[in-house]
């Protein structure tokens, strides 16, 4: 379905993706994980063509989207949806607008100018956010809502794409607890229900294992490492973190849990 | 926690002649400065036909001519107020048909020079020089040109204002856009939106209340540069009192007319852009 | 699936942004419908002169040389632009004219000949049209034109005009007139009086003494200088005239306003009739345009310079007070109290308290504004001050010298982008560094 | 009284360099003889020379005929007719001449009913005032736009008027024109001939529609407050300089001239009678 | 020394304080402490003549401050230092400028308008400001200082002035817990070196317990409580802050100490 062969990409002298390669041939629920910097967002960047590759290709049933340009490039964009850490939504839309902009691709510039949706895709829109309980909110501005509630209007407009693949980039990572769980749990509600294909960058190592079926991890540009959740052991985790024998899970974890586990770590600056 | 006493010594050493290169320099522009405007004011007064001093006391002569030819004829001002309405509308239709047409290639040739909004990121300095000129040329020179090619009348001063403004707002408004939110633009790009769109839906949603605050006060100096072009034949109230005023005594009373609908006309629609510019950026405090 | 109300809500919610959408724009169009026909732009295309538009263009890149005969002594003459200051001394010519005692010689260029023919005659040589050969008999003229006359010939009884893309050709009784086009500003380092016309500046700079009064460089520059078609010397003190009115105009404002903001201004002044009072004085300044100071000071200091100058003062005193006391009040109070405590007295807590908070502000306005009245003082020139901005518009009364309205166009742009490259240099330098 | 210096006001209606050339040996002369600084000014229309007249900061000009009858109405104390130009044919008067595009089918006044009728400048004798007293005269009616003409409207100069009468702009306009000469050429010199010379119009194209009778020339004027003595020594120049120095003469007088005579305020009164009538 | 009696200032109807009496006959290190709104800031003003009060005087050795009129209410201000919670220096301006400023109620207005300063002023600004730890920012823009080395700049000000007391509106409540100890310090300091009366208002009973030799309580515009940091107990200051059983002390608490000290408090969000 989607094969990665041997993506680069270069700011300069720095490579941020390195040679990656992997492929994907049937609907699956992929987490990818890396220390910061490590290049995740720009490879899914690359994939939704927001950046272009240096070399390398990607293949998508058997088209090269790399190359793909103008309409077909939109196209593309349109059938493989985005999410961010910061929602990226328009703040002072209301919520149905933003989730009908993932119509934008398909629908000519005057009638999303004009605002001349047809009727359907306004009720399929209140659908698809009633789906994830947020059609009450339908009428207010994107701004008056808080992270979650925002990241589900994301991912609403990312449904609204109708997409074959959604990529989401730390779609948790400005969220609270409660909300990182929602939102995790409505992506793996849509790769369930919908079987769409879901490859989500994540930061903390527990939501990869907890909620992907594959985990892909990524150190300075290059893929070190591409299996199942339970293949990935502390040890690889180490690697991939590229940290010492202090490394500790907790650190990253972002899983609400009892509250004793965690030993809260206070700085003592030094007196003058 | 103090140093010793040789570290406070260079530590005064250096503050000392920090200020008074300070004093110094800060001086010597003062110096230059002050030079600059008495010898530029000697110059102009020398240059000029009468000198300042001279002329001083006789600056109420002119008000006081129009004064002694309006006064008679009171009663006749409303008839000239009538007349002139036309041509005081034509003023500022111009203006505000001129800044409207600027304003949109304002928006257009802002966006295409803001780096992360432009359409053809290599174009950017192109854009922006383009600007530059339009912004540097008098609306007049465009408005004389015009007027040759394609007679007297509204529509040289329109396109003149409208090239002027839409450098100086395009200028103004790519400082807007340079603090937009780019998130939004990313969003709508994933989506596989056109340029247009993601301008159009994106930006523009979080622009617009600055642009149109801009626009505004653009619209304020426009009927000023209207008024002005009318005096060089391009329509309007402009160009009546300039033949009022040239023919002087006798139909000063014409001009005072005139002179007093330009004046209300200026005030009414500064105060009220200044009105409805506080409410906006007010609103867009919070 | 959701319920009906919510599609039903989220209908009406769209409806009322269509509404919205499409009816701001459907008024704006309606207006300018409306201005359209107000300002009778169908009318336009019918109106505009696409040849005056033409002539602007050539001229404004080309000039033309005039070789006259005078018909009735039969005196033959060539000056550039037909101007008297272009004149070719008597009895000599541009080399592509043949001065050959009887009959005259013009070569106006692939192949366009034209002759001037003793006994008042005309002979004109066009490549695949054929020749025609005019002459002034008695009061009329008399061609070897038949049948349909082409429309770039003019012929009536008493005159013929040619135009051809090589140049123009016109014969009245008078004078027997040929116009020949070239590319570039001729004369505009050296007229032809100058030894130096016809020398390039190497030439100029490196080989031997031209003049034999004058070194190379000093008579070179001399005779550019004051070049009497393009009067460099004239037009450059002229553009000076339009900065120093900006100048002399923003600055003294300036000054001017300064003490007056704080008049103006609730939190310095107590009084508040006379605050205002003087926000009404501001209001009336502004509102009177910088044109009409113009026209009420150019009484009492007749033209020049001090009046342009005296004109934006007036106008920037109300810009100047206006914008001074809004940001007087919008001072940070802590640092005033801050001064205050210390047993400061009014001034100094105005000199440290007030001023170094308001000076950026302040001296970024009046930047702005140097450069705003470069452009106000083109203008105010043209009117009535001096200046480029006069220049340029008697050169375009004139309507014949678009070259000069070109070079004095770009001189103006250039003008004003170097205020105003320079008003942002000095901003960053006094506002951001120090 | 002694005075400090001498400035001379420029009418508009050339380039304001080539006036400013023109003028600069009548500067250089004035200031060798009345020894004091001599400046020249040349503002962009007739209301600033005559602004500046009026408030004493210009001292001497060569008025139109319409300017001094302004200029005597708003002060009759501020300036006085010296001399006045003398034509080659000795005469000192010119016309207005009303003309038409040719192709237009006008021919004459009459032809005009109905029409587009375009002045020049309101304080042009020849551009306005007198065709705004005598063409009523001619044609019976007033000049109120849609009384007997269509439309009147002002084009603000004498180029500005034969260029929107040969573009169809207006159908019919006034300049002024010396009389002599030619009409095909443009006569011998008027603003027509400086239309020819520059190549804005062919006069084939045009037609002559009406002609007044003759105006006189504008007066050169002194401000009346002037020393008696600088008077007399001005006027002397000016009155011998086409004699002394007939090159510096050919750009004072704008052209070929006979010469100047004296003349006096009396020359002027039909000019300020006329003015008046248009006046509110 | 300094004697306030019956000091009272009324905004409209509301007694911003009232009836205020106390008097100190020694140089002290006095803290106000009370809540937000009890009147603390108010009561310094009225000593500095920043504000003017209703009724009451404040007595200085004998002269009734409240009624100095011109220079010698100037002179008061000079000899009485005040030091301010946003520090309320120029900041466009350079440390030592900022430090001279201490200096204008004894310079002729002519000299320090023309920003000319003696020498001497100069080198004592660089000395206290050495004395404060701060003689290497001298050259510095005040607004290119941290909070805390603002403070210090504000107190060099103050020091400048050589006055007999300091006022300080809570100087160390924009400050983190570390610059605010290096202030308080330097409060103390001077005080205990220099022997100058410290007028401070605090919002903190601790800072209060730990840096002064008496505690002055004000609630609402009435001093309620006059004593030394021992008689402050925790029922006092319950009465001190209107507050209930409920009244923590460590709520107000600014000081540095060590974590163990402090159970960290988390709140479990309920599941959704
Ligand atoms: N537009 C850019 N220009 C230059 N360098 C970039 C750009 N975008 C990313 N990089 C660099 O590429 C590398 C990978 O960045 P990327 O954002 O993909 O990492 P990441 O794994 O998403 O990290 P994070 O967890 O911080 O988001 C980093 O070194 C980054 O500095
Ligand atoms: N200028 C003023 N005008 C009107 N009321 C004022 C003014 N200044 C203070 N007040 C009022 O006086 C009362 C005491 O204010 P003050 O600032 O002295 O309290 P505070 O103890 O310093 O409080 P905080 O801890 O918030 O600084 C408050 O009710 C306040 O609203
Ligand atoms: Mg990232
Ligand atoms: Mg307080």
């Amino acid at each position: 379905m989607l094969t990665v062969e041997n993506l680069t990409k270069r700011f300069g002298a720095n490579a941020a993706v390195d040679n990656a390669s992997f492929s994907i041939d049937r609907p699956a629920m992929i987490g990818v994980i890396g220390r910061s910097g490590a290049g995740k967002s720009t490879l899914l960047r690359m994939i939704n063509r927001l950046t272009d590759a240096t070399t390398g290709r990607i293949l998508f049933e058997g088209t090269d989207v790399t190359t793909l340009r103008g309409k077909d490039r939109r196209a593309w964009q349109a059938s493989c949806a985005m999410i961010f850490q910061q929602f990226n939504l328009v703040p002072r839309m209301d919520v149905v607008s933003n989730v009908l902009h993932g119509t934008l691709g398909k629908r000519s510039t005057l009638t999303t100018v004009f605002n001349l949706f047809p009727k359907s895709d306004i009720h399929q829109a209140i659908d698809i956010l009633d789906r994830l309980g947020m059609a009450d909110h339908a009428p207010k501005r994107a701004e008056a809502l808080s992270g979650g509630q925002q990241q589900r209007v994301a991912i609403a407009r990312a449904l609204m794409q109708d997409p074959r693949i959604i990529l989401a980039d730390e779609p948790i990572a400005s969220l609270d607890p409660m909300n990182a769980q929602t939102v995790m749990e409505a992506l793996r509600r849509i790769h369930e229900e919908d079987g769409r294909t879901v490859l989500a960058n994540l930061h903390t190592l527990d939501t990869a294992r907890r909620y992907c079926d594959r985990v892909i991890g990524m150190r300075d540009g290059r893929i070190v490492f591409d299996g199942t959740p339970e293949q990935l052991t502390t040890g690889v985790a180490r690697d991939i973190y590229g940290a010492g024998d202090d490394f500790s899970e907790a650190a990253t974890s972002t899983e609400i849990r009892e509250p004793a586990l965690v030993p809260p770590k206070v700085v003592l600056p030094e007196f003058a | 926690m103090s140093h010793t006493a040789d570290q406070l010594e260079t530590t005064r050493s250096h503050y000392l002649a920090l200020i008074q290169r300070k004093r110094l320099y800060g001086g010597l522009m003062l110096g230059v400065f002050a030079l600059l405007l008495i010898s530029g004011f000697m110059l102009a007064d020398d240059r000029n036909a009468g000198g300042f001093w001279a002329g001083l006391p006789n600056i109420l002569d002119f008000p006081a001519d129009v004064l002694a030819d309006t006064l008679p004829k009171l009663d006749q001002l409303p008839g000239h107020f009538l007349t002139y309405l036309p041509a005081l509308i034509e003023t500022i239709n111009i203006a505000a048909v001129s800044t409207m047409i600027g304003a949109g290639f304002a928006i257009v040739l802002s966006l295409l020079s803001t780096r992360g909004l432009a359409r053809w990121p290599r174009l950017i300095s192109l854009f922006r020089r383009t600007m530059d000129i339009m912004r540097a040329i008098p609306e007049i020179v465009i408005a004389l040109v015009l007027i040759f090619i394609l007679g007297g009348g509204p529509v040289p001063a329109m396109i003149a204002i409208a090239f002027h403004t839409a450098g100086a707002l395009g200028k103004l408004f790519s400082e807007v856009n340079e603090n937009a939110d780019l998130k939004p633009v990313e969003g709508l790009s994933s989506v596989g939106a056109s340029w247009f769109q993601r301008m159009f839906l994106g930006v523009l949603p979080q622009v617009a209340p600055n642009y149109f605050s801009y626009a505004l006060l653009r619209f304020e100096i426009n009927i000023r540069a209207s008024a002005i072009l009318g005096f060089v034949g391009a329509g309007g109230i402009g160009y009546e009192l300039k033949n009022a005023m040239s023919w002087g005594l006798g139909k000063y009373d014409e001009a005072a007319a005139i002179f007093i609908l330009l004046f209300v006309t200026i005030v009414i629609f500064d105060q009220l852009s200044s009105h409805v510019r506080n409410g906006l950026t007010h609103k867009g405090g919070h | 699936m959701a319920s009906v109300d919510l599609y039903a809500s989220a209908d009406r919610l769209f409806l009322r942004k269509r509404l919205f959408t499409l009816g701001l724009p459907a008024a704006i169009l309606a207006y300018l419908v409306y201005v359209f026909f107000a300002f009778d732009i169908p009318g336009l295309a019918e109106r505009a002169r696409w040849d005056n538009a033409q002539t602007l263009t050539r001229d404004a890149w080309s000039h033309k040389t005039h070789v006259t005969r005078d018909n009735r002594t039969g005196e033959i003459s060539a000056a550039i632009e037909g101007e008297r200051k272009g004149q070719y001394p008597q009895g000599t010519a541009p080399e592509w004219v043949t001065l050959d005692g009887t009959t005259t010689q013009v070569d106006l260029g692939s192949g366009h000949a034209v002759y001037f023919l003793p006994g008042n005659g005309l002979r004109y040589e066009i490549p695949g049209f054929g020749t025609i050969e005019a002459a002034i008999q008695g009061r009329k003229v008399v061609t070897n034109l038949t049948g349909d006359i082409p429309g770039w010939i003019s012929l009536s009884k008493t005159r013929l005009a040619i135009t051809t893309p090589e140049g123009r050709v016109s014969l009245t009784r008078n004078k027997t007139e040929v116009f020949n086009y070239f590319p570039g500003w001729e004369l505009f380092f050296f007229t032809l009086k100058s030894p130096y016309y016809g020398h390039g500046p190497l030439q100029i700079l490196f080989s031997e003494q031209i003049d034999p009064t004058r070194s190379n460089i000093a008579g070179a520059w001399n005779d550019f200088w004051f070049n009497e078609m393009w009067r460099h010397a004239d037009v450059a003190w002229a553009m000076f005239e339009t900065i120093l009115m900006a100048f002399l105009g923003t600055f003294g404002a300036a000054i001017v306003a300064l003490p007056l903001g704080f008049l103006a201004a609730s939190n310095f002044s107590p009084f508040w009739a006379a605050r205002f009072g003087i926000r009404r004085v501001f209001d009336f300044l502004r509102g009177v345009d910088g044109l009409i100071w113009t026209i009420v000071l150019s009484r009492a200091f007749g033209p020049g310079p001090m009046t342009g100058a005296l004109a934006i003062l007036l106008t920037d005193t109300g810009s100047f007070g206006k914008m001074f006391s809004e940001a007087l009040e919008n001072v940070d109070e802590k640092q005033i109290e801050g001064v205050a405590s210390t047993g400061a007295k009014t001034i100094q807590r105005y000199r440290f308290g007030v001023i170094p908070q308001v000076t950026p502000v302040l001296l970024s306005q009046v930047l702005y504004y140097l450069e705003s009245n470069t452009r106000s003082a083109t203008i105010i020139g043209a009117i009535t001050g001096g200046g480029i901005g006069l220049l340029l518009t008697q050169a375009m009364i004139t309507q014949k010298d678009w070259e000069e309205v070109t070079y004095y166009i770009v001189l103006i742009i250039l003008m004003v982008m170097m205020m105003d490259s320079f008003s942002g240099w000095l901003r960053r330098r006094l506002i951001k560094g120090e | 009284a002694d005075i400090e210096s001498f400035n001379i006001g420029l009418l508009g209606g050339e380039n304001a360099q080539d006036r400013l050339n023109n003028n600069e040996c009548l500067r250089a002369k004035t200031e060798e003889l009345l020894g004091v600084e001599t400046k020249l000014f040349a503002p962009a229309d007739y209301n600033g020379v005559i602004q500046g007249l009026l408030g004493g900061t210009i001292d001497m000009a060569w008025l139109g005929a319409s300017g001094y009858a302004k200029t005597y109405l708003s002060d009759p104390e501020a300036v006085e007719p010296i001399l006045v130009k003398v034509n080659n044919d000795g005469g000192y008067g010119y016309y207005s001449v009303g003309f038409a595009r040719k192709d237009s089918g006008i021919s004459s006044l009459d032809d005009m009913k109905g029409k587009v009728f375009g002045f020049g400048d309101p304080n042009s004798t020849s551009g306005f005032l007198i065709p705004s007293i005598e063409i009523p005269e001619a044609t019976g009616s007033t000049m109120t736009s849609g009384d007997y003409f269509g439309e009147v409207k002002f084009t603000g100069g004498h180029e500005q008027t034969i260029v929107a009468v040969n573009a169809g702009d207006v159908d019919g306009g006034v300049t002024w024109a010396d009389g002599l000469g030619e009409w095909e050429d443009g006569y011998n010199s008027g603003a027509l001939r400086r239309a020819v010379d520059a190549g804005l119009v062919d006069m084939n194209d045009l037609v002559q529609i009406w002609q007044s009778k003759p105006i006189p020339e504008g007066p050169i004027v002194l401000r009346k407050d002037l020393p008696e003595d600088v008077k007399v020594k001005f006027t002397a120049l000016m009155a011998s300089l086409p004699a002394m120095d007939p090159e510096c003469a050919y750009g004072v007088l704008s052209g070929e001239a006979k010469g100047v005579m004296p003349i006096g305020h009396d020359a002027y009164e039909v000019i300020i009678e006329a003015r008046k009538l248009k006046s509110n």
